[in-house]
């Protein structure tokens, strides 16, 4: 029955070649060859889609650092630099090494420092409650503590602390940006995560003077020069009553933070000071202990998740035994 | 300051007295004629089959809510007592206990809760459990138990019979006439009260529509359904009853047997699962109406009106985009 | 009298207008005011006294520069304490003077007698506007636009009628009412002049009829007024809204996007009339307004004359203190007045009320998934779907808002009074007209 | 509001830019871009899609995010033009064909040359098409 | 990528069928037995790994340019050898299978593997790749053919699963509905959260 | 009156999606707009009808005359991959403009399996010519309305909070599950 | 991907000439080699009906009944649709043991399914089978054998003291449960074989 094999043959190579010719066609007119890095950059991307890039997903990012040819802007935070330089590699170029960062919490207007003034019955959205009224505190400055950073956060590196009912951001952020485009009040800002994961930087967003922003909470940068006068690397500038540590200038020298009379400057990961002075405990007695675990919700998160920071819950310890001591 | 905290939130400030308990208790309370008149005819086994129907649907849903949607549970509000009562409904009397219950997982698990609960459903949970029932036991959701008045003195006894509708289906798919099959149907003034095999919660259309009326005074329901439903059904049927009065059965028939009240009254009218605006309530009536009698009479299953209500609300959102309100500043000013 | 009122939708709250039958009472000059130089719908007006400065009443303490803008006058006599931020209603820091009241000292020219002018024969039209612009009337319905401004009808447009919003259809708020039946001949004279001031002969004052008092009072008046009317209107929620009260009176509805004067009207509220009368026949600019104090738990509701700038705590006292189970405080009424962050604020241009609401009626009750009922769809009186609108916003679905109008949305509230699962429907409507607004002026530039 | 239309709008950036013309490739956004193995699928799915859009209003640099919109009318008059039309002279010509000459062969072929005639019909119509098809296209808001 | 990654991988991690959503439409529609899922998958893990086998052998002999075209010629070639194979030797599971056999060719998973993979891998690599691919697709249809086979006739691979009560013919009373259509969705529907939920665990 | 039964049978009865399972990717993977579903379900008429056309001179008048069915598969997919792509460039080359229009309208989903599996539902069916087109006309209205109606239910549960575990690809079967229930109740209505 | 062939046009049709020629080819001799099977299975899918519905036997004679105007030819579809029976006359060690009737029936719950009906010498029923259908699953399916003792009671009947109807309709059948339709159907293909016999039957094979 050869001749079933000889039409098959035939019939079948026709079509083929019909199809090449159409398809060939097809090629020559139509159809766009992406470049196959596109692939290999998409394959080592996180592939969050998180926009944190500053690009719409992952593959936009991928399509558009293969056509730069550079990578002078590119950043991934999610993957960081490993990531960045992995796809310079692929790419033969060189990265654009930024220094990894992470969301902090500029304010610390807890339900202690911050007491409640009026309670808030709306939508649990911040943006809602700021368009309506000045925050719960009365600091119109403060977070609101509707969550909407938290929500915002594709990568559940962010909680709402039930008892200061301030978010905290955990240690896995990816920098991805998304809760500081979410908070209505610009709390949260990038900072770099420092050596060590250290970092120190004022803890306030608010622009009033002293004593209106004293009467709402305990914790405002009352703008009294202190830390700028005390910063020898002129990291640290007043403007608007508000003080500001600009990351890219300070050493981490931790003379600014003993010197606020508010507790306002948060150290982040540092060892225990070995001792305070007297006078802070006698303005804030409570605040000082309570400083480290509860106010600052980094170290708070400690207690909870395994990826905290090694240090910083002996740390916390450490410090609430010195406290006592004195 | 007096000092209490002030409350502050957006306006509006008031509420008015509606809320979710009410519009569904209310339900149920219209439906207690139909049970009544259901325990009447079938006895105790009615009432046996709605309770495990409604505990079945509650304890669904609270366990659902609570271990694996984790979230705040709501079985306060009653809907799930709906839906249970309404599966009873939709069910024979005997139904073997088990079955009730997988009808009830069905109707509140996958029908409800799948979604997200009350209110993000797009079928009518209710009638999913009852369909999915009808096609996965069809031996035991079509064996009808004959009516057995509760004080008529009669031994109670497990004899089946089809229903009003099967016997005009089945007879009439042999080639007999409506005249000659009538016989074999218990008089129209039975088959309003409710004395006639059928699905526990369907035989009394007087006690279904008096239940209506009682939602259409609390504005429980609007009429755009009920009305349109009823009318698509009396015009379709109508038409071909004219074509041909032995071959196809009047309007009134089709009106009062089966699960056509029930489904008019009690479920095609589910806001959820129900269009919002009144225009598009009348197109979803419509639809339902020509489906019902286009299964009833041509399709293979006796009855349609649970096929004919889960089709028009998979077209609800189609019907919702269609037929938006009327928009202040539409209509051309003088 | 035939009762008219817009067909689409509305709603239909309990009334409690308990103050209804309370004359308005002089409120006591506080002894010290302070006056938010942002008083109106549109640009802050720019100090122009200091700290020390010596004032007197009725004197101008803030110039209102940009078009949509007013002009805000001291209330009191007294010493500027100082020109600074002070929390404002919502708790933001808004610019305002201070006062620390001195005596009553008026500045000349104000003519402070009861008595009756009526005589409007020599006022132009750019007079009347310019009285109106210098004396910083705002509309005093509650959306405080400058009421000069909407005098100036723009070119192309052909203003026919004056509507006066005598409606007043929020529950408990009666301070209109009250203007309506004391002082109802002022009224009909300002009426006369924004007429005027208009260019237009034709005046309809809507009233609700449950405030027949007022109908009668006003319709007795109003034959020695020709071109005014008075329209009896079927109680309904909001018929207040210039839309509304338009379709119900003379059956126009205003289109989308569109103001009033599209369809040849002009709305202004009874308070604003008599402000007018006030500043064109007396020449005194707007120091004072009439302000409902009511409240279930309060021991007694009033209506108040009131100096602007007056503590709202103030006012409090003066019936009798907050009450123990006071849960909230709203400036304006339950439907779409704002709750307050702290009764240290002052009474402004556009306080038409303050409530009191006790702890239980000011709990939100949680809200529960959407029914899809489609009451709030029924109630919207513009014809909008607000659980869609809600449900866009929330999800982010901006471009979804604006396709669905959310811009045409009035903010009276009706839907989320009516919603069964309490749902927070108003809230994502403004947040989503928020984004929309944003989203639109964006894509102009 | 100046427009009560509904547009199809999608995300797409600037890849080409002149005064009188700019080109945008969509970002497709639809069920495939978020499929895992889109790079593997090649039936003829994954193309780019590029549109060019005329006498811009304003001046769009190469690389911006634009949204690029049309009127769901145009759209579907663009798949009447394109796919129903030329359907419908398929079946037209299908059945006429079959009752007329009563052997499928013919009638088949015949539909299928009318296709290809309907195809050069509309070749004709380019430039007029080139006029009724308008897009939107806008800088992405920022929120 | 060890060897065992890449065969384990397809289980759930990178399922096509749960995970990667791929060839659904053999998927539901000839699971109404295990044995018909075990066949299907079989029958497709024949060609994903043939096809990959080929396609990895004369990667370099085809121009980019029809490459598509002849992966797709070489894919129908095995596919229509197991159609003939499979109605030669095993009718009974032909006919049980029908339609989907010659639907095997549109299949993504095998384009799919063979123009990501194959087609820049050395051959050994592409055989296992296709072997793991196929392992899984099988898993995948096996599985539900199983839970539908027993939710719906009581039985497992034809044995009966004495669970459901006996009606007087004989016969166990079970949810017919999931041999029949709707029974297919919703079967699959839930099997795809389930597996969501524990490949991200 | 047979057509009308083809027409029924394949729209309802047999829905080619519901109770066929084909084309269920792009009936899952479509995008929730409906306008784009409407769409679809006019590009797929087309194509199927000519897929269908196409496949079955193929089959009658090349394979059966030489006695080499078995080569059915191979040579409908080549065909049809070659005819979707043709029909593109044909509109590419003819009014760039157009064919943007309908880049900008429809989805980038090819239906190759349920264009094959009705190709090959018409070879198995015994149609004739005319059989086969309007079969295949039918089966494209199935899949578009399958389409609409889901497209509608997906704009619909967007939004909506569906739980976590449900969200996307499971509620849309759970969904199809449903929507293939009711319309078993369409069964025997031919 | 080091030594890509370049994609000219040339190299292109002769690379997909070639693919689908050695395609071709391998297909053409897998279907030579499969294509006798194929036709083997096929007809041991009859004889093993036929075997499951009479005795033993080593020679099957068939012949083919079409029923009166019932052959359609439609402009729907290509080949006539032929409602056929088919007989096949069994022998053992050339003694005739019985007639295996290959009957459809129309009645279904979905349209049409065929059955073999296995008769022996004397006329009475051997065994049934049911050949193909489209049933509901577990229900009509219940038809066959291996589902339920619903095909028993045929056994050994003979049709004239055994009317072959259902219950309902007046005859001796117990229909399934649920499904009388199916069963009436059961029986309608039941009687058309007999019918077909008697016609058939009563001539010279
Ligand atoms: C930019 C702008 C221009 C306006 N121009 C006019 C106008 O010319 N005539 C007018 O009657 N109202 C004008 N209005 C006022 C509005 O029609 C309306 O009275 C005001 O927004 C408050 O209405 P409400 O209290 O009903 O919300 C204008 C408002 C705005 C924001
Ligand atoms: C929902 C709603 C209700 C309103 N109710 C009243 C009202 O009862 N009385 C009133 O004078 N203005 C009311 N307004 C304001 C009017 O729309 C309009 O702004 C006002 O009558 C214009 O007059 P004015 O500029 O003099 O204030 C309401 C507005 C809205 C949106
Ligand atoms: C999903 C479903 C499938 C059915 N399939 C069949 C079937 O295949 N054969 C049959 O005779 N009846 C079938 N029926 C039942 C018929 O609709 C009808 O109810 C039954 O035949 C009535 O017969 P009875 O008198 O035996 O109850 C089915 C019913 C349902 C709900
Ligand atoms: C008028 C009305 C009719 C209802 N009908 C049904 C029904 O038919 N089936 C049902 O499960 N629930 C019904 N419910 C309850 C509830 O709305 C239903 O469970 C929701 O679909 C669940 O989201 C009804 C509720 C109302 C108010
Ligand atoms: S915490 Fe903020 S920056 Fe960090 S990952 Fe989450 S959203 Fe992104
Ligand atoms: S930081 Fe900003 S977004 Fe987050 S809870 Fe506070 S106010 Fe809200
Ligand atoms: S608040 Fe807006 S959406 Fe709600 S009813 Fe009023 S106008 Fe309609
Ligand atoms: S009134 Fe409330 S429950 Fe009803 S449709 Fe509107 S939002 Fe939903
Ligand atoms: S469309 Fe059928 S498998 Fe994807």
């Amino acid at each position: 029955m050869n001749e079933i094999i000889l039409y098959a043959v035939i019939s079948l190579g026709a079509i083929g070649v019909i199809a090449a010719i159409i398809l060939f066609f097809v090629a020559q007119k139509f159809k766009v060859i992406e470049d196959p890095r596109i692939d290999e950059v998409e394959e080592v991307l996180p592939a969050a889609n998180c926009g944190g890039c500053g690009f719409a997903g992952c593959r936009n990012f991928a399509e558009e650092i293969v056509k730069a040819e550079n990578m002078e802007g590119f950043n991934c935070p999610v993957g960081g630099a490993d990531l960045m330089t992995d796809i310079g590699q692929a790419l033969g170029l060189e990265a654009d090494l930024k220094d990894p960062e992470i969301a902090v919490l500029r304010c610390n207007g807890s339900c202690e420092h911050s007491p409640q003034k009026v309670q808030y019955d709306g939508v649990k959205s911040c943006f809602v409650a700021n368009a309506l009224f000045s925050g719960e505190g009365g600091c119109a400055y403060g977070c609101l503590g509707c969550g909407d950073c938290v929500e915002a956060c594709d990568f559940d590196a962010m909680y709402m602390d039930e008892q200061t009912g301030l978010p905290v951001v955990k240690d896995n952020c990816n920098a991805c940006g998304a809760c500081v485009k979410a908070c209505p009040r610009n709390i949260l800002e990038l900072r770099p995560r420092g050596k060590k994961d250290r970092r120190i930087f004022v803890a306030c967003m608010n622009e009033e003077k002293a004593i209106p922003a004293k009467a709402n909470c305990s914790v405002t940068c009352t703008a009294c020069r202190k830390c700028e006068k005390v910063c020898k690397f002129d990291a640290i500038k007043i403007e608007n009553f508000l003080a500001y540590i600009d990351p890219h200038k300070c050493t981490l020298c931790r003379k600014c933070a003993p010197e606020c009379e508010t507790n306002t400057i948060w150290e982040v990961n540092f060892r225990p000071r070995k001792e305070r002075p007297a006078v802070k405990e006698q303005t804030v007695p409570d605040k000082i202990a309570e400083k480290p675990d509860s106010a600052n919700p980094l170290t708070k998160k400690d207690e909870k998740s395994d990826t905290a920071v090694k240090d910083a819950s002996s740390e916390s310890k450490g410090e609430a035994k010195t406290d006592k001591q004195v | 300051m007096s000092g209490n905290i002030l409350t502050v939130s957006p306006s509006p400030h008031m509420h008015g007295n509606q809320n979710v308990p009410k519009i569904m208790w209310g339900v149920i309370y219209a439906m207690i004629p139909a049970l009544l008149v259901s325990i009447y005819f079938f006895g105790l086994e009615a009432l046996r089959v709605t309770l495990i129907a409604v505990a079945a649907c509650v304890l669904f849903e609270f366990l659902i809510q609570k271990y694996l949607i984790k979230g705040m549970t709501t079985i306060g509000d009653g809907s799930a007592i709906i839906t249970g009562i309404l599966i009873a409904f939709n069910v024979p009397s005997d139904l073997p206990w088990w079955i009730v219950i997988i009808g009830s997982l069905v109707a509140i698990g996958m029908g409800k809760m799948s979604f997200g609960g009350l209110g993000k459903n797009p079928f009518n949970p209710a009638l999913v459990g009852r369909v999915f029932l009808l096609i996965s036991f069809p031996v035991q959701m079509t064996s009808w138990p004959v009516v057995n008045p509760l004080f008529s003195g009669k031994l109670v006894d497990a004899s089946t019979g089809p229903t009003p509708l099967a016997i005009m289906k089945e007879g009439l798919a042999n080639g007999e006439t409506v005249t000659a099959l009538k016989t074999q149907i218990p008089e129209y003034m039975d088959l309003l009260m409710g004395n006639m095999g059928g699905s526990l919660g369907e035989v009394s259309a007087i006690a279904l529509f008096l239940g209506a009326l009682f939602m259409l005074f609390r504005k429980i329901i609007s009429w755009h359904i009920p009305v349109s439903y009823i009318a698509s059904v009396i015009i379709f049927s109508g038409i071909l009853w004219l074509i041909n009065p032995e071959q196809y059965v009047d309007p009134l028939f089709h009106l009062i047997t089966g699960g056509l009240m029930l489904g008019v009254f009690f479920m095609a009218t589910d806001m959820v699962t129900s269009p919002m605006a009144g225009k598009g309530q009348i197109i979803f009536g419509l639809g339902c109406g020509v489906l019902t009698i286009l299964i009833r009479v041509f399709g293979a299953y006796p009855e349609g009106v649970s096929f004919a209500i889960l089709i028009m609300n998979a077209f609800v959102p189609l019907i919702n985009r269609g037929f938006k309100p009327v928009r202040f500043g539409e209509k051309i000013n003088i | 009298m035939t009762l008219k009122t817009f067909k689409l939708g509305g709603i239909h709250p309990p009334e409690h207008k308990i103050s209804a039958g309370k004359a308005i009472e002089l409120m006591p000059i506080p002894t010290q005011v302070s006056i938010p130089l942002g008083q109106v719908l549109g640009v802050p007006s720019i100090p122009i006294v200091k700290r020390g400065d010596q004032v007197q009443v009725g004197q101008l303490i803030g110039k209102g520069e940009a078009f949509i803008s007013a002009q805000v006058h001291s209330s009191v006599s007294g010493k500027v304490l100082k020109v600074d931020g002070v929390p404002d209603s919502s708790g933001y820091r808004r610019n305002a003077v201070l006062i620390e009241v001195e005596g009553d000292d008026w500045t000349d020219g104000i003519d402070r007698s009861t008595e009756l002018n009526r005589n409007i024969r020599e006022l132009t039209q750019s007079d009347i506007i310019e009285k109106i612009k210098s004396s910083g009337i705002v509309g005093l319905g509650g959306a405080t636009f400058p009421s000069h401004v909407k005098l100036m009808v723009p070119k192309g447009k052909v203003a026919e009628v004056l509507l006066i919003n005598g409606v007043e259809c929020e529950p408990y708020l009666t301070s209109d009412h009250r203007l309506m039946l004391e002082r109802g001949e002022e009224l009909l004279v300002g009426c006369q002049i924004l007429m005027k001031g208009l260019g237009v002969d034709r005046a309809i004052i809507g009233i609700e009829n449950n405030k027949m008092d007022a109908i009668d009072h006003l319709a007795s008046l109003i034959a020695d007024y020709p071109g005014i009317s008075i329209q009896a209107l079927k109680v309904q929620y909001p018929q207040g809204g210039e839309k509304q009260l338009i379709k119900a009176c003379i059956n126009r509805e205003v289109p989308s996007g569109k103001l009033p004067i599209e369809v040849g009207a002009v709305v202004n509220n009874v308070g604003t009339a008599f402000a007018v009368y006030e500043a064109v026949q007396k020449n005194k600019p707007l120091i004072e307004r009439i302000v409902t104090v009511a409240g279930k738990s309060l021991m007694e509701s009033a209506n108040f004359q009131v100096r602007i700038g007056t503590p709202i705590s103030q006012l409090i006292e003066k019936v009798g203190g907050l009450p123990e189970d006071t849960g909230k405080v709203i400036s304006g009424g339950p439907m779409m007045g704002k709750a307050l962050n702290s009764l240290e604020v002052p009474v402004v241009k556009g306080t038409s009320g303050i409530l009191i609401m006790n702890a239980k009626e000011a709990k939100r009750s949680r809200a529960v998934n959407c029914i899809r009922c489609g009451k709030c769809t029924a109630v919207c009186p513009m014809g909008l779907e607000p659980f869609y609108l809600a449900q866009l916003a929330k999800y982010e679905d901006y471009s979804g808002c604006e396709k669905n109008r959310i811009m045409d949305c009035i903010e009276c509230g009706s839907c989320m009074y009516t919603c069964p699962s309490y749902r927070p429907l108003l809230d994502y409507i403004r947040l989503g007209k928020t984004q929309v607004g944003k989203l639109m002026r964006s894509r102009q530039n | 509001m100046s427009d009560q239309k509904n547009y199809i709008e999608h995300e797409g950036i600037v890849i080409k830019s002149s005064p009188s013309q700019v080109d945008v490739k969509i970002i497709v956004k639809s069920g495939c871009a978020s499929c895992h193995i889109k790079g593997a699928c090649n039936f003829s799915d994954i193309q780019e899609k590029v549109i060019e859009v005329r006498n811009p209003k304003t001046v769009f640099e190469v690389g911006e995010k634009v949204l690029i919109g049309m009127e769901n009318t145009l759209g579907y008059k663009a798949l009447f033009l394109g796919y129903l039309f030329p359907f419908a002279v398929i079946i037209i010509t299908l059945f006429l064909g079959i009752s007329f000459f009563q052997k499928e062969s013919i009638a088949a072929g015949l539909s299928l040359a009318m296709a290809a005639i309907y195809y050069v019909i509309l070749y004709f119509f380019k430039d007029h098409l080139q006029k009724v098809f308008r897009y939107k296209i806008m800088k992405i808001p920022l929120l | 990528m060890s060897i065992k990654e890449t065969l384990s991988k397809g289980f759930i991690k990178e399922n096509p069928v749960f995970i990667l959503l791929l060839g659904l439409c053999p998927t539901l529609g000839v699971t109404t037995s295990a044995i018909n899922g075990l066949g299907m998958g079989l029958a497709t893990a024949f060609v994903l790994i043939m096809s990959n086998l080929v396609v990895s052998i004369i990667k370099n002999q085809i121009p980019n340019k029809v490459r598509i075209p002849s992966f797709i010629v070489i894919i129908a070639s095995f596919v229509t050898i197991v159609d003939l194979v499979m109605n030669a030797y095993v009718p009974a599971l032909h006919e049980q299978l029908g339609l989907f056999i010659p639907l095997i060719v549109v299949n993504c998973v095998v384009l799919g593997r063979a123009e990501a993979f194959a087609s820049k891998n050395t051959v050994f690599n592409s055989i296992i790749d296709g072997l793991g691919m196929g392992i899984g697709f099988t898993f995948a249809l096996t599985l539900l053919g199983a839970v539908r086979e027993i939710l719906g006739s009581g039985a497992f691979f034809g044995l009966s699963v004495p669970i459901y009560p006996i009606d007087e013919g004989g016969s166990p009373v079970t949810m017919l509905v999931f041999v029949l259509a709707p029974g297919a969705f919703i079967g699959l529907g839930y099997l795809i959260s389930i597996m969501n939920r524990i490949s991200k665990s | 009156m047979e057509i009308l039964t083809i027409i029924i049978l394949a729209v309802f009865v047999n829905n080619i999606v519901l109770a066929q399972f084909l084309g269920i990717c792009p009936f899952i993977g479509v995008s929730k707009k409906i306008d784009t579903a409407v769409g679809m379900g006019g590009a797929v008429l087309f194509v199927m009808t000519l897929a269908t056309l196409v496949t079955y001179m193929i089959r009658y008048y090349v394979l059966q005359p030489y006695g080499l069915e078995f080569l059915q598969t191979i040579s409908f997919i080549l065909v049809i991959a070659a005819l979707v792509q043709m029909v593109e460039i044909i509109l590419k080359k003819l009014s760039p403009t157009l064919f943007q229009a309908l880049g900008i309208f429809l989805p980038l989903i090819t239906t190759n399996c349920a264009v094959l599996g009705v190709a090959i539902l018409t070879i198995n069916g015994n149609y004739s010519l005319v059989g086969g087109v309007v079969y295949a006309i039918a089966n494209a209205i199935g899949f578009g309305l399958a389409l609409i109606i889901f497209a509608g239910i997906r704009e619909h549960l967007d939004l909506m909070e569906v739980p976590k575990g449900m969200r996307g690809v499971p509620i849309s079967f759970i969904v199809a599950g449903i929507l293939a229930l009711a319309f078993m109740g369409f069964s025997g209505i031919v | 991907m080091a030594s890509k062939k370049e994609s000219t046009f040339l190299t292109m049709t002769m690379t997909l000439f070639i693919v689908t020629v050695v395609a071709a080819f391998s297909l053409g001799s897998i279907y030579n080699l499969t294509k006798d099977k194929i036709k083997e299975a096929k007809e041991r899918k009859v004889t093993d009906a036929i075997r499951k519905v009479l005795p033993e036997f080593d020679r099957l004679e068939k012949s083919t009944f079409v029923e009166e105007g019932e052959l359609v030819q439609s402009i729907y579809k290509r080949d006539p649709v032929a409602d056929t029976i088919i007989l096949y006359k069994a022998f053992n060690e050339e003694e005739f043991i019985g007639t295996a009737v290959k009957s459809y029936t129309n009645m279904g719950y979905s349209g049409k399914f065929w059955i073999m009906l296995g008769i022996d010498a004397t006329g009475k029923i051997y065994n049934t089978a049911v050949v193909e259908h489209f049933e509901t699953p577990g229900l009509g399916d219940k038809m066959d054998e291996s589902k339920s003792k619903f095909p028993l009671q045929f056994k050994g009947k003979d049709p004239r003291d055994f009317i072959i109807r259902v219950e309902k309709d007046g005859g001796d059948v117990d229909a399934i449960t649920a499904a009388t339709i199916s069963s009436r159907a059961f029986c309608d293909a039941v009687n058309r074989a007999f019918e077909a016999l008697s016609i058939e039957g009563g001539k010279e094979l």
